[in-house]
């Protein structure tokens, strides 16, 4: 019994161990598609610079733009401020469009997908928008 | 990561209730009424929250979450209706739990019997 | 005749002339399977409660110790008997396949010896010829009853005490052969003011004391007149603290002769923490695995001394102490068996 | 607490007291604590696996994801119960196997269970929340306080 504890725990450390080190670049998905993204991109770099966020995707539609960060494990206590600090910030460099920031799992997840497919131009604008509506429920929970 | 540490979080939460029990010797029922109390306020505080998102299921399986979840539910009705919205929001997000609890608890009684 | 202030000398030679003894599947796993009449493999003895598992064990017992004697159930006068769940229910509605007057006794579990002693007063005076006592008790029906549903996943503490699956009942008569019951002390109500209803060894081990005490002045005896001292469910933590208080009081009983019931039934790999308990453990084991050491010449006089806690789950919640009682009546062997 | 009661004891039940808290088999805390903490750890972790599960899986966020995870967690406990495991591994674990939400589908689940015998109504209704009615009723008015509390101070922060 105690034995199986152990490998459990190694395993728990190892595995976390993976995960902090795949801080991936974001990806950049330019102008040339369905959607302008270029401010999108920015703001991904704008988030990025905060010393608590690990990772981040952003897609932008219409008015608004979507921001999902992954926040630092021990950063995790101080979600709300974080929250507020990177809206600060890209509200600033875009005072007129309707920023979103989560760091929820889900909303990163959804973006994510959205983002690949959107990089690969495999997404026509109405399917955006029937996603879109979605994930802003996710952002609201 | 939050594996990690929804592991050490619950343990560490489960290590207090042992210690309820065996230190404080108090009954079940009564280390499972003082951590449900201790959830509560710590809610009223806005400490149970941040170790939500910090531990995830580590702070949202033990009892402590329950009573976490019913200031919660309480709190955001009193936000739409007023203080009457105290009353009514109570069981809210914690409805889940407690109907899954009779409703499953129930079936089980209608299939198994004690086994001893 | 009564010596002192509490003990009974039967001088015409009440006997044990025949047994029962049923026990659960834990106990047939136990040190003394082979001392058990039936042992079931079912929990439940095919009942659809364990309330009635309980009297139908209780059933059994008796019939078995009325077979054994060679009797029919119509010679049977009297009944006493009685257990430990709400209003001994299990015990009464077992005496209603019995035609005999019955008197329902509660004593925890020093029920058992309760019975005995009563069952030898009345045979000695002459007031009934064939009598039975026994009792019973479930380990689920009392964990339920006292504790928490089975299935509750809470931790015993190791001071806690395993309740015994076990009926056992005894018929004593003024004629035939058997053990001899000689004398009977009553306990008194003894409250050393304990509260913990997961350590009833510590709770009851005083009044087990008190009697014993009583019964060797009052018989003016020594201990090493018994070759043992049964205690019926003191478990390890009770019968150190017993042997504790006979220094205290300058009692020599010596470890060896001082066996618990409870200690005696069970493997010491079974986790039963520390020991059994319940009034059917006393019962059985002495009805069964005592006798028969009896019988078999290895036991020449025995004091078998049951010790009951008088509680109920609501004094306990209500932040009662428990006050303990204990039994002892003395059994020494017959003539020719 | 335990002073109050040990003043209302006669000197013979105190001199009794000291001599049988001797003889008591002390509870093993640490062994217990080590215990409580990997099961209850192991059980949080496997709620968060659950947690991760519908998140990936199924339309629900951190924050919705909360309660089919409970729920799940609820369902597997009453099945143990049901299997006669959940009170051996409440022997093995203590608290860690009774503070997490598995624990309180544990009482209400074997009360139910263990007093069917005394038919639907009264026994398996009217039993069920014997262990856990406790929890529920604490953890109700503590809410209601600290909710009025908090909502009180919040109106009087906002005028």
């Amino acid at each position: 019994m105690k034995k199986l504890f152990f490998l459990c725990f190694i395993f728990l450390l190892t595995g976390c161990n993976f995960a902090a080190k795949s801080d991936d670049q974001p990806l950049y998905m330019g102008s040339n598609k369905v959607i302008d993204q270029t401010k999108a991109d920015e703001a991904k770099q704008i988030i990025l610079s905060m010393e608590e966020v690990i990772a981040v995707k952003a897609v932008e539609f219409e008015e608004d733009i979507f921001v999902a960060a992954q926040v630092k494990q021990f950063d995790r206590f101080f979600l709300d401020q974080i929250r507020k600090k990177a809206h600060e910030k890209i509200k600033k460099r875009y005072p007129e469009t309707q920023v979103h920031v989560s760091t929820d799992k889900k909303v990163f997840l959804e973006l994510e997908k959205l983002e690949e497919e959107i990089y690969h131009n495999k997404i026509k604008k109405a399917e955006i928008k029937k996603k879109w509506k979605k994930i802003e429920d996710f952002m609201k929970g | 990561m939050i594996f990690f540490w929804a592991f050490i979080i619950g343990g560490i939460i489960c290590v207090i209730g042992q210690v309820l029990m065996d230190v404080v010797k108090l009954t079940p029922a009564h280390t499972m009424s003082t951590l449900v109390v201790s959830g509560a306020i710590l809610d009223g505080l806005g400490l149970y929250e941040p170790l939500i998102d910090f531990a995830g299921a580590g702070a949202t399986i033990p009892i402590t979450s329950f009573g976490n979840a019913l200031v919660h539910g309480a709190l955001a009705e009193a936000e739409r209706h007023g203080l009457v919205g105290v009353i009514t929001g109570i069981f809210e997000v914690t409805s889940a739990g407690i109907s899954a609890a009779i409703i499953f608890g129930f079936l089980a009684a209608l299939v198994f019997k004690p086994k001893g | 005749m009564r010596v002192g202030h509490r003990t009974w000398l039967f001088h015409n030679k009440p006997k044990i002339i025949g047994t029962g003894t049923i026990c659960g599947p834990f106990e047939g796993e136990g040190k003394i399977p082979n001392d058990f009449d039936t042992i079931h493999a079912d929990l439940w003895l095919g009942q659809d409660s364990y309330e009635k598992a309980q009297k139908v064990m209780f059933e059994e017992a008796c019939i078995k110790a009325i077979e054994k004697a060679g009797l029919t159930k119509e010679a049977i006068e009297f009944i006493l008997a009685g257990d430990l769940i709400n209003q001994i229910t299990p015990t009464s509605f077992a005496c209603r396949t019995l035609s005999a007057p019955y008197i329902g006794l509660f004593g925890a579990c020093s029920t058992s010896m309760e019975g005995l002693a009563l069952a030898s007063l009345i045979v000695n005076g002459g007031y009934g010829n064939n009598v039975l006592a026994g009792t019973a008790s479930h380990n689920t029906a009392t964990e339920k009853q006292f504790r928490y549903p089975t299935e509750y996943g809470s931790q015993k503490p190791p001071t806690s005490q395993w309740t015994v699956t076990a009926a056992g009942a005894a018929i004593v008569s003024k004629d035939g052969e058997g053990p001899i019951v000689t004398s009977a002390t009553l306990g008194r109500v003894i409250d050393m003011g304990m509260t913990d209803p997961f350590n009833m060894g510590g709770a009851m081990a005083p009044a087990a004391v008190d009697t014993i005490e009583a019964h060797l002045k009052e018989c003016k005896l020594d201990p090493s007149y018994y070759d043992y001292i049964f205690t019926g469910d003191l478990g390890t933590i009770g019968r150190e603290i017993a042997l504790d208080l006979f220094k205290k009081h300058h009692i020599p009983v010596n470890r060896e002769q001082f066996q618990d019931c409870g200690l005696l039934i069970y493997k010491e790999d079974q986790p039963v923490f520390a020991g059994g308990s319940g009034a059917g453990c006393s019962a059985s084991v002495t009805y069964g695995h005592l006798l028969n050491r009896m019988r078999q010449g290895e036991i020449k006089r025995m004091l078998v001394v049951a010790t009951g806690a008088l509680l109920s789950p609501l004094s306990f919640q209500q932040n009662e102490s428990i006050p303990c009682i204990a039994h002892a009546v003395s059994i020494e062997a017959g003539g020719v068996y | 607490m335990s002073d109050q009661k040990k003043k209302k004891l006669t000197p013979v039940q105190q001199e009794y007291h000291s001599l049988a808290k001797k003889r008591e088999i002390q509870r093993p805390v640490i062994k217990n604590c080590v215990k409580a903490f990997f099961v209850g750890g192991f059980i949080c972790f496997i709620g968060q696996f659950v947690q991760t599960f519908y998140i990936h899986f199924f339309d629900f966020n951190e924050r919705t994801a909360g309660n089919p995870t409970v729920a799940t967690m609820i369902f597997i406990a009453i099945l143990l119960t049901g299997f006669g495991v959940y009170d051996r591994i409440g022997q093995f674990a203590g608290a860690g196997s009774a503070v997490p939400v598995t624990g309180f589908a544990n009482s209400i689940a074997s009360a139910a269970i263990e007093h069917r015998s005394e038919g639907y109504v009264l026994g398996v209704g009217g039993n069920m929340f014997k262990l856990a009615g406790s929890v529920i009723v604490f953890g109700t008015v503590a809410a209601f306080v600290v909710a009025i509390i908090k909502t009180i101070l919040g109106q009087w922060g906002g005028l």
